[in-house]
């Protein structure tokens, strides 16, 4: 009955052919296909490519290249809103990192509002984080889970309540806390996701590594007292923590007393006590001594050495104040850390600079021989010193042997794959780039510094205004005067108008570098100048009246007015002379003579008499040599009585009868 | 009628309070309301941007969308949530940015990501506007639980985006 | 002082060092999977959804260009003429003049891609970069034919029943 | 000030407070209160002498558009490398965008909100795409060698699955529709002999296309992809083993149940063979019928009559009977 029922289902003919051609025998693939000619061509399937979710992302990045002309991309493009000075930098990322923050303080405030689900798979991130009261039920596996999430305020609340309670907490638990809390001294660190605040946190707070931070008799030490017996890992996160918060005595007499108790310890808690060599001894013999005995007693324990070890004892050489010995003993651990199989980092290679690259010692190439070992290679990051390689190789370069191919080798390491990762933060950055402008700005010919200049410049590195003034110089030597408006606009967008020197030095190049008015490319070049002197006496006008400190001297002022009569605006020329004029008292100093001389040329030229006799009876009252420019004026005008009789009493009748 | 005399001043408080509270209804006449279309004034000063000077039906023709998402096609999957979230970010949006939105708030949805494009008028300093492109970003993502990008555009003056007056 | 350098016998702690290492352990070599075959796929047909024509052709010019420069072998693009309309009428006014009516309209526009012959690194691949580069608007959907071999238990017909 | 003042004092002891003058707390006091009672002039004509200018907020110049620096063979793909909304000055392009009255410019690129609202394809030029193909060539393979023709890659691998992934721009990635399998063969890929190919048939029903020979089993019954594609091979699995199981009710299936004429087991049949053996003895090898003609008869019963059929009929009689 099922059969039939089923077989109405089914057309009735197909079932009769179906049926029809049956027998006992199987229909097979083989057989029933009609292709005999090509039967088993051999086929081989190619092997699965195995890859992680992101690397096509990685793949796809990498093929984008860096736009010089736009800002870095946590800025927003737009011209408005493009940070145009190292202060509106610092200033718009920590806005908008505050403008964040903000916001997470709602949602944690009203977290009621934040508790729908519309993501699927759910972002943690974007719901509100748990709150742990004195009243919340907790457990160990909350405490674990704040452990994991390093999560130190929260953690230490917890395991108190768990205290309080009296519920039973297991050792391996109690030996992450205690990790935890030494390893942040029982402080909240800054959180992760204010990455830009992790950027610009250096430059006003230079981490000074001379207080000791360490919280004494804090959680940390009653953890550690907790636990009993001692086990070689509550030693070593208990020595650590010590050590990175500078509690160096205590910490060396704790791994004394391991020592004394045969406890195992571990390879980077000796590196912590060999990192803070330098504040247990005092002479750098001392020093040495002790470091070679906690290597050798590293050695009795059977512990193989690691890059920390090192990069921990380069940094004990590095305190050496005794150059020599610094020297030879780095020579000589260095060899026998490659016989390890330890390989340098760059933090490694960041000591070596700082051992054999000292400002008073002799002058050392290592750097060549570091360069020419690691050109070319892409570096991760492994050691927290790692960030200081790129900064003071270009100091190096710079200040050490002032060496332009070498800034360059290090520039194109720098640039070679994701080395720029290991820059550090916006005030090694700016160390960087500091250096390696002021060096090619001085080594390299004008023209391609600009090309550099241009590529660097403002989105990358925003010089500062010594650097403006090292570039200054360099276009006054190398009488370049064709970018000076160029470089006074950027002065004028990164706010350095107020700095006397530098408005000093613009006007001395454009004063003293007169453009040849031939050369088609200079053409516009007076005028230009005009317009650059114009500006600058318009800022420093409404400067003054802002109360900035910058103001006037007669020389600025004469450099003005001669640029302006150059650049043949004898209106706005006659204007700054009147203020000259008017605020003798107040200006230091004179205008040069050359630019009264200059002056009093173009008012003949302008036949305004008695804006040249006012120069005149300026030069006068100034002490100033008069006698070239009542000649001047002589010659140029035919004088009307009064402006005659006005020459007169200025220079004396004497000079008529000549 | 006793009994009403009593009662008198109470109905009489009570029918005060009734007629405070719903008084005669003075809004607008709304059956002659329409979005998207503005009248012609007498001085033909009132200013229009681009897209108030196209009605509606001229959407996909001559003005474009404002949404870009897919819960409006065929099939799209939870079309009346985006609508009200498209709503709120709005809101959120000529709310925080107060007195600085000069254009319609044009919102993309590409994957889980949001972005916000709109033009914005210089009317604050650059550091203000970071902090609120900071804390519309965080604070949107927080609610809608995607990321969220806002992509502006400044403009010097509410008068640039002015096409014509009627 | 390069006297009192040499007593100090640098270099005793430094090779117990590094015969300290030799006993440690070896290094562990980083676990690989076993490779295993690709999957593979005779068909992948796209089906985007759009409100403006204009992008998803641009957008199907973006993926078939990729698919030429990945050596992909493209099949039939194509899209249907008209869109389809989904109309709302709504009074135009809020209660009253039945006579006066508004219409809405949301116009869907499809459109049809064909690729073939890809092994399965390949799909993932490309419907990978092609979707993370779908414009804002669009809805995809890949419908992926996968090629199998018969499974085992299928291949001879049961011993017993 | 003064109001700091007082608070000091009332913090004083009462005596000490009193001892300090008094006047002069009072002294002290009274200016204040006149401040804060300022007297108001009702402005009855509005006099707009109220009106203050707002100070002048001094603006940094905006700088120029970026575009003014960007150099004619500047690298494109780093200056757009994802997908962005249109800005006017990063775009070194002259465009213009928006419908105008007959014979007026449309309006430009600048503080233009349709071109904001267009996705724009400015990250995928052609370059760009070139680029980025490149970059990930290295996680393709190509398609094996030898299975180039479907005909060839049917050999081997018959069987189909087809699954389907949705994109949307939505927040949450999952989509019902996603969980839907589709598994197609060849019905000629699987060795059948003839029952269990009739009771497969029978099993699978309206799931097999006799136009194509081609079984589909369809399954969304399951809330995840992996566990509807399991259970798809799972129900070929047992339509597959279960056409194998003849069960004993299947042997009472009669003449009237049967849905083709089997000359085998029909009395025509034993007609034929009664008189082929007319006159043969009991030992005799018994002559049975020719199988041509058992299929002349099958056929002509199954189809149907017709000439052809009848035709053929008359001639294979006549053959059997050597008439």
């Amino acid at each position: 009955m099922f059969l039939s029922r089923h077989l109405r289902l089914l057309p009735r003919a197909s079932i009769a052919r179906s049926l029809g051609s049956s027998g006992a025998h199987y229909t097979t693939a083989a057989s029933s296909n009609a292709a005999p000619a090509e039967e088993d061509s051999p086929f081989e399937i190619p092997n699965r490519i195995e890859r992680t979710p992101t690397d096509i992302l990685q793949a796809l990045a990498g093929t984008v290249g860096r736009d010089h002309t736009a800002p870095h991309y946590k800025f927003h493009d737009d011209p408005f809103l493009i940070p145009m000075s190292n202060a509106a930098k610092r200033t718009y990322a920590m806005s908008k990192e505050s403008g964040r923050k903000a916001a997470k303080w709602i949602k944690e405030e009203h977290r009621e509002l934040f508790l729908h689900q519309e993501a699927q798979p759910a972002v943690e991130k974007f719901a509100p984080s748990m709150v742990y009261t004195e009243n919340s039920e907790v457990d160990e596996s909350s405490l674990q889970q704040l452990i994991a999430q390093s999560e130190v305020k929260d953690a230490v609340l917890v395991y108190n309540l768990l205290e309080q309670k009296g519920s039973p907490i297991s050792a391996d638990l109690k030996q992450s806390l205690l990790e935890l809390v030494c390893f942040h001294n029982n402080q909240e660190p800054l959180p992760e996701e204010y990455i830009e605040e992790r950027w610009f946190i250096q430059n006003n707070r230079r981490r000074d590594r001379h207080g000791k931070t360490w919280k004494d008799g804090d959680l940390a030490e009653k953890l550690y007292a907790e636990i009993e017996p001692k086990t070689p890992q509550a030693y070593a996160s208990l020595i650590r923590g010590m050590a990175k918060y500078l509690q160096c005595e205590r910490a060396y007499a704790l791994l004394q007393e391991a020592g004394e108790k045969q406890i195992q310890l571990d390879t980077n808690t000796f590196n912590s006590i060999i990192e803070i060599v330098s504040y247990l001894k005092d002479t750098a013999e001392q020093r040495w001594q002790l470091c070679t005995e906690l290597l050798q007693e590293m050695s009795q324990q059977k512990l193989r050495p690691n890059l920390g070890t090192l990069n921990a004892v380069l940094q004990c050489i590095s305190t050496f104040g005794n150059f020599k010995l610094a020297r030879s003993s780095a020579l000589q651990v260095l060899p026998e850390f490659k016989q390890l199989g330890v390989n340098p980092s760059l933090g490694t290679y960041y000591y070596l600079l700082i051992i054999f690259c000292r400002e008073r010692g002799p002058v050392s190439h290592v750097i060549v021989d570091i360069l020419n070992d690691i050109a070319g290679k892409e570096f991760q990051i492994e050691h927290p010193k790692d960030t200081y390689f790129f900064a003071t190789a270009m100091d190096v370069c710079r200040n050490h042997l002032n060496d332009k191919s070498l800034a360059k080798k290090v520039d194109e390491l720098l640039h070679t794959g994701k080395n720029y990762d290991l820059v550090g933060d916006s005030f090694k950055e700016s160390v960087y780039y500091r250096n390696y402008l002021a060096l090619l700005c001085q080594t390299e010919s004008i023209e391609d510094f600009m090309l550099t200049y241009d590529l660097l410049v403002p989105n990358i590195y925003i010089p500062e205004p010594g650097i403006m003034e090292e570039i200054l110089r360099a276009i006054e030597i190398n009488n370049a005067v064709e970018h000076v408006p160029r470089i006074w606009s950027d002065m004028v967008v990164f706010d350095h108008t107020h700095r006397e020197s530098l408005l000093l030095s613009v006007l001395r190049i454009m004063v003293d570098n007169k453009p040849n008015a031939e050369l088609p490319a200079q053409q516009q070049l007076p005028e230009q100048c005009a317009k650059v002197a114009l500006d600058m006496y318009e800022r420093v006008e409404e400067a003054m009246k802002r109360l900035r400190k910058v103001s006037f001297t007669g020389q600025m002022l004469g450099n003005i007015l001669t640029l302006l009569v150059r650049g043949g605006n004898f209106e706005k020329a006659s204007e700054v002379f009147a203020h000259i004029d008017k605020n003798q008292h107040r200006i230091p100093g004179t205008p040069a003579e050359s630019a009264l001389h200059e002056y009093v040329e173009a008012s003949v030229q302008e036949k305004s008499p008695s804006q040249a006799l006012a120069a005149l009876q300026y030069a006068v009252e100034n002490n100033m040599e008069s006698s070239a420019l009542a000649k001047l004026i002589h010659e140029g005008f035919t004088l009307n009585e009064t402006h005659l009789a006005k020459l007169k009493t200025l220079v004396g009748e004497s000079f008529l009868d000549k | 009628m006793n009994f009403l005399k009593k009662l008198v001043p109470q109905v009489a408080l009570a029918e005060a309070q009734l007629l405070s509270r719903s008084s005669i209804h003075t809004s607008a006449v709304c059956c002659r309301v329409q979005s998207g279309r503005y009248r012609i004034t007498t001085k033909r000063n009132r200013p229009l941007t681009y897209e108030m000077a196209n009605p509606p039906h001229f959407i996909g023709h001559r003005k474009s969308w404002n949404s870009w998402n897919t819960s409006t096609l065929e099939d799209g999957l939870r079309p009346s949530q985006t609508a009200i979230e498209d709503v709120f970010i709005r809101k959120f949006m000529t709310g925080t940015w107060h007195a600085l939105v000069c254009s319609e708030v044009i919102i993309k949805r590409q994957h889980n990501t949001i972005r916000i494009a709109a033009l914005i008028r210089q009317a604050i300093t650059p550091r203000k506007m970071y902090f609120l492109i900071g804390y519309t970003e965080e604070l949107l993502s927080y609610w809608m639980q995607c990321p969220v990008t806002l992509e502006l555009q400044t403009v010097g003056d509410k008068n640039d985006v002015i096409f014509k007056y009627i | 002082m390069l006297q009192a350098l040499k007593s100090l016998r640098w270099a005793q702690p430094l090779r117990a060092l590094s015969t300290s290492t030799a006993g440690t352990q070896p290094i562990v070599s980083p676990k690989t999977p076993a490779p295993e075959p690709d999957k593979l796929y005779s068909k992948l047909e796209i089906e985007l959804r759009g409100i403006d024509p204009a992008v998803l052709k641009s957008y199907t010019w973006f993926a078939t260009t990729a698919a030429d420069h990945l050596g992909i072998e493209k099949g039939k693009c194509w899209s249907p003429r008209k869109a389809h309309h989904e109309r709302m009428t709504l009074l135009k006014s809020v209660h009253i003049y039945k006579k006066h009516r508004v219409q809405y309209e949301v116009r869907t526009h499809f459109r049809y891609m064909n690729f073939h012959k890809l092994t399965g690194s390949t799909l993932d691949t490309f419907l990978e970069y092609i979707e993370r580069n779908l414009p804002e608007g669009v809805a995809l959907q890949a419908s992926k034919t996968e090629l199998q071999q018969i499974p085992e238990h299928l291949r001879q017909p049961p011993e017993q029943v | 000030m003064s109001t700091g003042l007082t608070r000091v004092w009332e913090r004083l002891p009462l005596k000490k407070q009193a001892a300090q003058s008094g006047i002069r707390v009072f002294s002290q006091q009274q200016p204040e209160i006149e401040d804060e009672e300022e007297f108001r002039v009702l402005n009855l004509r509005t006099v707009k002498q109220q009106f203050q200018r707002r100070r002048e907020v001094r603006r940094d110049p905006v700088t120029p558009p970026r575009t003014n620096r960007m150099a004619v063979d500047q690298d494109w793909t780093a200056a757009w490398p994802a997908p962005r909304s249109f800005h006017p000055a990063s775009v070194p392009l002259p465009l213009r965008q928006g419908f105008t009255e007959r014979g007026a410019a449309a309006p430009s690129k600048f503080a233009n909100a349709e071109l904001m609202k267009i996705p724009n394809f400015l990250h995928l030029t052609p370059p760009a795409i070139r680029q980025q193909c490149e970059a990930i060539k290295k996680f393709c393979s190509p398609w094996p060698k030898g299975l180039e023709t479907e005909a060839k890659w049917q050999r081997h691998f018959p069987v189909e699955v087809i699954t389907t992934d949705y994109l949307q721009s939505l927040p949450t990635i999952r989509n019902l529709e996603a969980r839907r399998v589709t598994i197609s063969l060849k019905l000629s890929d699987l060795k059948f002999d003839a029952h269990a190919r009739d009771k497969f048939l029978r099993l699978v029903g309206d799931r097999y296309n006799k136009d194509t020979d081609t079984v589909t089993f369809v399954t969304d019954r399951c809330p995840l992809r992996k566990q509807n594609y399991d259970y798809a091979m799972y129900l070929l699995t047992a339509c597959y083993h279960e056409s194998f199981v003849t069960e004993p009710w299947e042997a009472s299936k009669s003449e009237a149940d049967m849905e083709v004429y089997l000359f085998e087991r029909n009395q025509s049949k034993i007609a034929a063979e009664g008189i082929l053996n007319w006159s043969a003895k009991e030992g005799d090898n018994k002559i049975s019928p020719p199988p041509a003609y058992a299929q002349c008869v099958e056929q002509l019963i199954n189809e149907g009559e017709n000439e052809y059929n009848l035709a053929k009929y008359k001639e294979e009689v006549k053959k059997m009977l050597n008439v």
